[in-house]
């Protein structure tokens, strides 16, 4: 199978009629994922790619029971508002491609999907691709992902195609690839996904792409620890020679308090026996010796 | 967005957080007229956004007139650790009997607000942090829930204090909450919050603004334009444009495109032993027009002796980054050396683009960044 | 506690619900005057809390002033439905082109506020849900996220009305929100919320306050004291007693301790063919004064030939039962047949108070029901 | 065993040093609840019957590591965040006794709750008693109540104690005894509780004592009719004489908008199976004729 989406993914599409939204809904039909709705304020009637677009997601999902995951390309203003219609419809996958949504909202509606099982990839995230079901809910380019057992999670975008594609040409495909976001707080971070990889019999072994800033990495390391390394893992952090106190790009990427710099995350990998790699393409080199035997 | 602290606390005044009496000069002779307001002794602070400003002798306790113009005319002068001081904030000068830290902020692990208190205030919440965690109570609020008054008095029971005092710091972390939500705030702090002869009193406030909340909160983005306060003359530029730009210390300018992949080109310049002297991420999709401005930025930043751009395109388009890169040398006149890594969507169509204006390019970026460190070395 | 009509719609108009053009009057001579402001055709308006106030003559059109003079001369006279008229609603009369139905709640099970929107208002809603329930749209809020803008639009998708009125939809029912919300409100209702030649207009309000929140409502306490509105003379007196009435035709009175014992007391004298004038719980506990005023009150209560006390002993003492009816026998000098069944904490005692006194007591409160039937019959 | 309440609970007292508080606890104490803590804030130091007494739940669970119930006397403007402070400090059985809780604070703290899957017994309840167990987290009187095999769900209080008390004459004890309470809103319906006794190998047959108000009833045999009478249920409804419109002592004991009625509720039970007593006293009846070969 894969995780969080696979073949039997049906979407809507939030924002649908946005630039963002109308021009990444055809990238994704043409990739084979099963779009089957949209929605945009206002918009009912309209057609996007041929697919309907209604007023809420309420009438979408009267109309096509099928759906169970939405990607969002709202505006951030609006963005959480799309989040909880999603909830209260029923959806149990949200991909929020979303960025800039202030993190008061983000927490809140965060808390509130998890409380009600829902999981949300993102805010601020490229999405999920899970190649050998020739799905994607996201706004990846196809080039980079082709079928095979390697589970890739990153809060990353374009580092995420770039080492994705190295695997790739060195011989190993995904199952799936996930981006978690980079904003400071997200909806699933790395424990969930690497269980979720632990648990998937499709992923043999699982990349893990960090960069500095707060604890997600620590954390997945503490966790490893206390529950074992069920699958191999190599990994990479970006934003060694990061200054504190300062945003590099992402909202999330900033070294404060003391904490979120890559060496606290590296020793913390490197301490329970993930090997992390010095450049992007030596995360090919690493994934030739801990994964070519699986 | 951070405020000054004379703003925030202004702020902590409205939110019935008592502060010191003060208000701020803008130069000698209206430090001299508050002081006059307030007597003597009294403390002059440096409104500057520099970590460090106590160390920096940015903040001055004054006895007299005379010394109070001599700090103020020094402060306006020459700043504090290089940043020029506007204003200056003048103060009561308070008798500390002892100082505790208090802070609201977010856990960005479990997503919830979180009061972090402790009796040991006054120096770095870092240094405590770091050298004695347990003394730092750590008090968590459910964004479903919100303030409870329970949440306060867990507050008060993490200091020890008498009842009096009990009963004020929930006060004051009540207005801590408030202004916290009332502001989009992501940090709001007071340290030292100091136990003096008239009670608790914040002396020093720090704020920091959701830049993401911004919208909601036009008076600040208005104030933040006229200032750009802790934002660089090209942090302000890359603003503008849409991209994310972050000035370092060393000589290779760099441009990436996506945080993760730009972050990870300075970790590779470092890697063979270059300098990187700035992190400028143009984003996702981003136009010729876009890549001129970023380009043109670090051309003519005069410490930058070479450029590397890395491009991964993935809805960024390879042929538009070229487009770009070409329109920055025609329209600055300025060469460096320039090496291009350009990989991913329409990349043929980009490298003919570079072929043709002569600029080379690579597809492997662990060779790009060799080739860039050792392009600086020989110059 | 339910406000009038014409205060829900003071409250309406502060939250952007539009509402005829009217106000209140206390005097026919106030209603002409009104009148005069407001033109004719004029609608008068009983401002009374009882159902089925249309149908009962309560709302009448009026096309000239002397029909004015004279319909509300006759309903200050004569009241509706048995309650005394102290003020009645002068509004404009509006064209009406459709009715729907809008309300705001609580679900009870789902835990929920839960908006009822219907295209087929006018009517009672209870009707609507019983003939044809599929017309009641349900848009549910969870409390822990509150109202939403997709709240809204699924409220005007739910009535298929124009982009203009969808929008003043939207506009209205978020109001009933806050006013829901900021009023403690269990229910906020329009029915009819009419569609006229103006736009939408809410032509009636209902908006009841949740008791137990009053405490957060002091304006509203005062006024609910200032003016007892729904509730009985009983009622009140009960209320500041602390105990449970609730009047009914038969002549049997009623005293249980707890809701569910009282109602099943009822219940049991029913079940043996007796009718039961009152529901009275006199609660948890009660001290021999709190018995006291409440066997008080149905001793005064001329309708009631008999009394049947049924006290289950819990925290509740059966010495004091015994003790506080023995007193409101000596105040009031009232004799009646009194049949009590006591048994629990205390019964002994308890009893003993009552043989001293001459009163028959049960154990069994089936016996006890049918004995007190019997006593009625036979009077 | 028992359900909610047993031998393993162990309680803080919210509001301990209250009038109300204080009497319970002490009789609590000797019927045998384990009760290791109270809360007031405020009273720190102080002890009531021996117990010890904190300012806040946290530090109560911070010396008493062991408490995992609340009871809850505290007064209702401030019984919401005594719920909040309990669930926060991870307690997962709170009882609330409070009367009068506002209606917009009890929707909210419950689904709360719920999220965090904390049982909330109440609030306007007499509390849980497994007579078996020797353990009583509320203010019914003892002499109602003795172990046995029959679980008891009740909207009501003294009602409730009546019943128990006829059943415990005809021979019928009881595993445990729960009042949901009275209010509109409760934390835990009929449908939780019968599903609990369903499971608890110790009970053998229902008690369900409902009342006018609302449609738990209904919504018990509609449950029911879908996933089967797994033991015998008996039941009783108060209210049959009551007018609409009007509260009958319980803020829920209200015929609204034509829903509501003990007609409903009892043609609801009958029409699955489920018999309906005509008198309180009837109920022991019943009981002989379906739990007696049980």
């Amino acid at each position: 199978m894969a995780i969080i989406v696979d073949r039997n993914t049906r979407v809507v599409v939030q924002g649908i009629t946005g630039k963002e939204g109308s021009f990444h809904t055809e990238a994704m039909l043409r990739y084979g994922t099963k779009i089957v709705a949209g929605v945009t304020p206002g918009k009912e009637g309209m057609k996007v790619a041929g697919i309907p677009v209604y007023n809420t997601v309420a009438k979408a999902v009267r109309n096509h029971p099928e759906i169970n995951t939405s990607i969002i390309f709202v505006p951030a203003p609006f963005a959480p508002d799309a989040v909880y219609e999603a909830i209260d419809a029923g959806i149990k996958v949200i991909v929020v491609i979303t960025e800039g949504i202030p993190v008061h909202d983000e927490i809140k509606m965060i808390n509130y999907a998890r409380s009600k099982g829902v999981i949300v990839v993102g805010p601020n995230c490229p999405g999920v691709i899970s190649p050998g079901e020739r799905v994607k809910v996201g706004i990846m380019p196809e080039r980079s992902f082709g079928p095979g057992n390697i589970g890739v999670v990153s809060r990353s975008g374009t580092l995420t195609y770039e080492i994705s594609e190295a695997l790739l040409k060195t011989g190993f495909g995904h199952s799936t690839v996930i981006g978690i976001g980079g904003d400071p707080v997200t909806g699933l971070d790395f424990i969930d996904v690497v269980e979720m990889f632990f648990k998937d019999p499709e992923t043999k072994g699982i990349v893990v792409i960090g960069e500095i800033g707060g604890d997600a990495e620590e954390r997945l390391a503490d966790h490893i620890k206390k529950t074992g390394l069920r699958k191999p893992i190599i990994a990479f952090i970006a934003g060694k020679t990061a200054p504190p106190g300062k945003r590099m790009g992402h909202a999330g990427a900033i070294i404060t308090m003391g904490m979120g710099s890559a060496e606290s995350k590296i020793k913390a990998f490197e301490s329970i026996g993930i090997p992390v790699a010095s450049t992007p393409m030596q995360i090919a080199d690493l994934a030739k010796k801990y994964f070519s035997d699986k | 967005m951070r405020l000054y602290e004379y703003e925030g606390k202004n702020i902590f005044s409205r939110y019935d957080i008592p502060v010191p009496k003060g208000s701020v000069a803008s130069s000698v002779e209206e430090v001299v007229k508050k002081i006059s307001e307030i007597g003597l002794p009294a403390v002059l602070k440096a409104q500057v956004l520099v970590g460090g400003r106590g160390k920096a002798g940015g903040i001055k306790l004054v006895r007299n007139i005379e010394e109070a113009k001599h700090v103020s005319e020094h402060l306006f002068k020459t700043g504090v650790k290089g940043v020029p001081v506007k204003k200056i904030l003048v103060e009561e000068a308070v008798n500390i009997i002892k100082e505790y830290y208090i802070s609201l902020t977010i856990d960005r692990s479990l997503r919830k607000y979180v009061y972090l208190v402790s009796s040991e205030g006054g120096v770095d919440i870092e240094e405590i942090a770091a050298s004695k965690p347990e003394a730092i109570h750590k008090i968590y609020i459910d964004p479903l829930v919100g303030l409870r008054d329970y949440h306060l008095r867990r507050v008060a029971e993490s200091l020890n204090l008498d009842p009096e005092n009990s009963k004020k710091i929930q006060i004051i972390a009540k207005g801590l909450y408030k202004i916290m939500t009332d502001y989009d705030a992501d940090l709001v702090e007071i340290n030292p919050l100091a136990l003096t002869d008239k009670g608790l009193i914040a002396l020093d406030s720090k704020i920091t603004i959701d830049d993401n909340a911004l919208f909601r909160h036009k008076d600040l983005e208005e104030s933040l334009s006229a200032d750009p306060r802790e934002f660089t003359e090209e942090e302000v530029i890359a603003k503008k444009h849409g991209f994310s730009y972050v000035s370092l210390e060393g000589d290779i300018g760099i441009i990436g495109n996506g945080a993760g992949l730009t972050m990870a080109t300075l970790d590779l310049v470092a890697h063979f032993g270059g300098k990187p002297a700035n992190f400028l991420d143009i984003g996702g999709g981003a136009s010729a027009e876009r890549v001129k401005a970023a380009l043109s930025l670090l051309l003519r930043d005069k410490r930058i002796k070479a450029v590397f751009i890395n491009v991964y395109g993935g809805i960024t388009r390879c042929d538009e980054v070229a487009r770009g890169i070409i329109s920055a040398l025609e329209e600055t006149g300025i060469r460096k050396p320039l090496v291009v890594r350009l990989v991913g969507t329409r990349e043929e169509e980009g490298r003919k683009i570079l072929e043709e204006a002569g600029i080379n390019y690579f597809i492997n970026d662990d060779e790009a960044a060799e080739h860039v460190v050792e392009l600086v070395k020989n110059l």
